[in-house]
């Protein structure tokens, strides 16, 4: 059975979410805490949302310096699937798994609300199960939330296929609509809606859960 | 050599090219109070260390590794030491 | 002539006399600091507390009531559900984002405090007409604040209400209710049971925040020198929070922690008598002790301080180290700075469980006060009440269709701010529980946490105040809140369990204030008690006021109910844009 | 009178004696590091404004006006205008 590493820091706040989403997916998730060095045997790690240090400095900015985003690197060097999702999207970028950095919402204000965002590319982890240019509808829920790259590092994901999710109707005014992305490699992800949320108190939707699945080939 | 305690100013700023959306809402509301016509604003952070340094040589490499490794994220913001002075024995 | 220290500190002449009587010597300006902000209207009730006895508290359900830090009702055997709701209006008023995120954080606190993990907030918020700057400023801070803490504490803010009315213009209302959820085991009271056990102070270090913002505050009216008493302004920190949330709930699993109490409003002062004094027990504090974020702050400062993120833990000896290494873990300070003592053997205070507070082990003495004085003597007043004189014309007035009703209605259906505006702004998805959509009659949440799993039940709350009925007729009006509440429950299939209340007046010199007090009053519990619903908790906001007027008698009330999970969704009622409102004639 | 740009850096700290809860993570992560043994950092706000104004003191004046109004909250907070410099026609 496959087992998922979920890293808690400090003002993590999505972790038994995330727990939870998987256990309904059949999949066990772990919760490792950050002073941790190994993850031991994964086959995926996830950074669930949250405020990591209270998002103090930069969402994620603290964070990239625990001890378990050590363990983190060496997984994503062996190739081990890694999800960022919201504060964890926003840790990868700040430890440089993922390129660009994540600012506040264009229009100054916090977002929690469900949004309809589109596959742009099913080269990655988690979008492998998906179909291109499938739309589902993701809940969002931060004020960092609006990608910000250089125009040279925004050419080179477009040209490789590294922009996985777009958003429809841009809430945050994120550059190229982008609502997720990969690596080079495709296995490492991060994205700002929360697909463990969907469906609420009703049990996990079905697109989304097909993207969390994703993760685990 | 005897350490001082120095206070050292890290001005940490958009870098130029990368959008600036707090920016841009602080010059929009701004304008709207017609306290300034024309202004445009740029919104960065600014923090002030206090340090135990021998000297302003060290004092400054102390406040520059923490500028770059911690207080500004090099992909979207510079950073510079605004101000540096000793403040005590 | 200077007037004399007990004034400025808000004790009439009467209070340093009984002061004087029940220490029977005078009080050093420590001691008479300490006595001014448990003697405030805020921390001692002394207007409100003869009539609060007249509330239902009791029921076959309920574990604790009025008195504990939060209601506490039993949902199953093994779980229960605790509730709270605070004020937190003048805070708000002065600052409004810090206002109404320090009101977040102390309530969250009275839930953990009872052991029961947070699971739900919601806010009533009275806000002054919205084409006025200034109120759209208060409006837009105090929102902001609340999302700002909640969403970073890791609460989701699940309901609310936004209401208008020129009344609140500079004297806003800033409701907030908390919901946890416990084992029944893990449930933990306030005591400081056990002689030797030690005083363990968790979480942020202390400063000179809200030196006497409790009996400054929340005991006073605003008028022009309510700028002046701005240093006294805290600033919350949600990242704190959170990590004493799960220090805490950790130290209460594991048993290892004989009480606890959080250090809200009168901070170290009310934290420590009230503790002890539930235990009639003793406790020596020992001020050096205690983490400072300021050099050079005097012990009345110390033991006044209302710095946020701080809780008070009674801890045996031997589980003392692995306190401190569960603290740790969550990266949360722990600080032995006192020890439970028996009630004295003799001298002036024999037989008494006494407070004393030294500057440093073996230093000079700063305070010497029994407990009991502090916590459960405060004045009590039967202050005079009269009805309006206009009551009988209030009562007389009549909703019709002509003209004025219309108006009226155009008024109603015309909400000044969009809702959904406001709940946007707040984490209202977080733990994956919510059964319906923010808007709906009331929030529905799927009752599952980490500590008790699925319990394959669900709780439903809701929040509802209406000055338009209380302002007419106080008793009524407030009889109405109730049925509203136990209607909108009904809306997503849910029973009552409980309720909580926040009684926001005006001045309660005013003898028409205490009588719309004592008329609310009277109508919740003629509602609690003819639908049979206990009201396990609630608090009481009095000196809403500006200029000597007074806001309308504005008492807010929350449901809690339950029914079983849900498996299919509950059908929301249709309000789209262009939705015909029939007013029916009589 | 012709107007002419100027800049001004406007710095927003936390007031004396408010506390800084943003300045105590900082720290603790810095310390962390280890890469300035007892540091301590209090976090703040810089504004780069630009502004059209006619001499110094009417370039001072507008800045004055925005921080006290716009960029700090007076309640808890202290501002400055550390830098001003005319910088084109
Ligand atoms: N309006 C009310 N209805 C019922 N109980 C109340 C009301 N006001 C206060 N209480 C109860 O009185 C007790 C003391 O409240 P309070 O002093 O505000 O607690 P804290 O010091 O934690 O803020 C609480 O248990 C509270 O539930």
């Amino acid at each position: 059975m496959s087992s998922v590493a979920v890293v808690v820091f400090p003002g993590t706040n999505c972790e038994h979410d995330v727990v939870g989403a998987y256990a309904e997916l059949g999949v066990t998730a772990r919760l490792v805490h950050h002073g941790e060095s190994e993850l031991g045997a994964v086959d995926a790690v996830v950074i669930p949302g949250g405020f990591s240090y209270g998002d103090y400095l930069r969402p994620g900015a603290i964070a990239r310096f625990a001890p378990a985003m050590g363990a983190v690197m060496d997984a994503a060097r062996r190739g081990v699937p890694i999800l960022g999702i919201c504060n964890g999207f926003q840790v990868l970028c700040e430890a440089g798994l993922l390129p660009g950095a994540l600012q506040k919402n264009a229009g100054l204000s916090f977002l929690c609300e469900h949004v309809e965002v589109e596959v742009a590319s099913v080269e990655s982890v988690l979008t492998q199960k998906m179909r291109a240019h499938e739309r589902l509808s993701l809940p969002i829920n931060h004020f960092e939330g609006n990608f910000t790259a250089d125009d040279d590092t925004l050419r080179r994901l477009e040209e490789s296929g590294r922009v996985v999710l777009r958003y429809v109707a841009n809430p945050n005014g994120s550059a190229h609509d982008i609502a997720g992305i990969a690596d080079a490699s495709g296995r490492v992800v991060g994205l700002m809606p929360h697909p463990e949320r969907a469906g609420g108190g009703y049990g996990l939707a079905e697109p989304a859960g097909r993207l969390l699945a994703g993760l685990l080939g | 050599m005897s350490a001082h305690t120095w206070v050292a100013l890290v001005v940490v700023e958009p870098r130029p090219g990368i959008a600036d959306p707090e920016g841009r809402a602080i010059t929009d509301a701004a304008r709207h109070l017609e306290l300034a016509p024309g202004v445009n604003v740029s919104a960065g952070r600014a923090f002030r260390l206090e340090l135990r340094a021998v000297d302003e040589r060290d004092a400054l490499d102390q406040a520059s590794v923490l500028a770059e490794r911690l207080l500004a994220n090099p992909v979207i913001q510079t950073w510079r030491i605004a101000e540096l002075e000793v403040v005590a024995p | 002539m200077d007037e004399p220290r007990h004034r400025s500190l808000g004790l009439t002449d009467d209070e340093y006399e009984s002061i004087h009587t029940l220490l029977r010597r005078e009080p050093n300006d420590t001691e008479l600091a300490m006595f001014s902000i448990m003697w405030s209207e805020h921390a001692s009730y002394k207007s409100s507390r003869a009539l609060l006895g007249r509330l239902p508290s009791r029921g076959s359900r309920v574990i604790m009531g009025p008195g504990e830090n939060a209601g506490v009702v039993a949902l199953t055997d093994s779980v229960a559900v605790a509730i709270r709701m605070e004020s937190h209006n003048h805070p708000s008023a002065i600052e409004p984002h810090q206002g109404a995120a320090t009101g977040v954080g102390g309530i969250l606190r009275d839930i953990f405090t009872v052991g029961a993990r947070p699971i739900a907030l919601l806010d009533s918020l009275w806000m002054g007409p919205q084409d006025d700057a200034r109120s759209r400023w208060i409006t837009d801070g105090v929102v902001g604040g609340i999302s700002a803490y909640g969403n970073a504490v890791g609460v989701p803010t699940v309901g609310g209400e936004l209401r208008v009315d020129a009344c609140y213009g500079a004297n806003p209302l800033v409701n907030v209710v908390a919901v946890g959820v416990a084992p029944t085991e893990a449930l933990v009271r306030a005591r400081a049971e056990g002689i030797g056990n030690y005083v363990v102070l968790l979480g942020a270090p202390t400063g000179r925040d809200g030196i006497g913002g409790v009996s400054v505050l929340a005991s006073a009216g605003f008028d022009a020198t309510a700028e002046q008493k701005r240093p006294s302004v805290q600033v919350g920190d949600p990242f704190e929070e959170k990590k004493l949330i799960e220090a805490c709930l950790a130290l209460m699993r594991a048993g290892l922690v004989t009480g606890v109490q959080d250090l809200g409003g009168a901070g170290l002062t009310c934290a420590t008598s009230e503790t002890a004094a539930a235990a009639g027990v003793g406790m020596d504090i020992f001020l050096d002790a205690v983490p400072r974020r300021e050099p050079g702050m005097t012990p009345m400062e110390v033991l006044c301080s209302e710095s946020q993120e701080r809780m008070l833990a009674i801890v045996e000896p031997g589980l003392l180290d692995e306190v401190i290494a569960t603290c740790r873990r969550f990266e949360v300070t722990a600080s032995v700075i006192g020890v439970v003592r028996p009630p004295d053997a003799e001298g002036p205070y024999a037989g008494e469980g006494v407070l004393r507070a030294f500057e440093s082990d073996g230093g000079p003495l700063a305070a010497v006060i029994p407990a009991r004085l502090l916590a459960h003597d405060g004045p009590r007043y039967r202050r005079p009440m009269a009805p309006p004189a206009d009551l009988t014309e209030r009562r007389a007035q009549v909703v019709t269709l002509d003209a004025p009703g219309a108006t009226l209605l155009a008024e109603v259906v015309n909400d000044p701010i969009d809702p959904a505006g406001v709940w946007r702004r707040y984490d209202h998805m977080l733990f994956r529980t919510s059964l319906v959509e923010p808007g709906a009659d009331a929030a529905l949440l799927r009752v599952r946490t980490p500590e008790v799993g699925d319990t394959g039940r669900a709780i439903a709350i809701t929040v509802d105040g209406n000055n338009r009925w209380t302002r007419v007729d106080p008793r009524h009006g407030a009889t109405w809140l109730v049925a509203e509440g136990v209607a909108n429950l009904a809306c997503v299939g849910a029973t009552p369990l409980a309720l909580v209340d926040c009684l926001n007046f005006g001045n309660p010199e005013h003898p028409t204030v205490m009588w719309q007090l004592a008329e609310s009053i009277d109508g919740i519990a003629e509602a609690a008690r003819a639908l049979g619903v206990p009201v396990v908790g609630g608090n009481v906001s009095l000196y809403n006021e500006a200029d000597g007027i007074d806001i309308d008698p504005t008492p807010i009330v929350s449901l809690l109910g339950e029914r079983a999970t849900p498996t299919a969704p509950v059908p929301a009622p249709e309000r789209a844009h262009g939705s015909l409102v029939v007013l029916a004639p009589r």
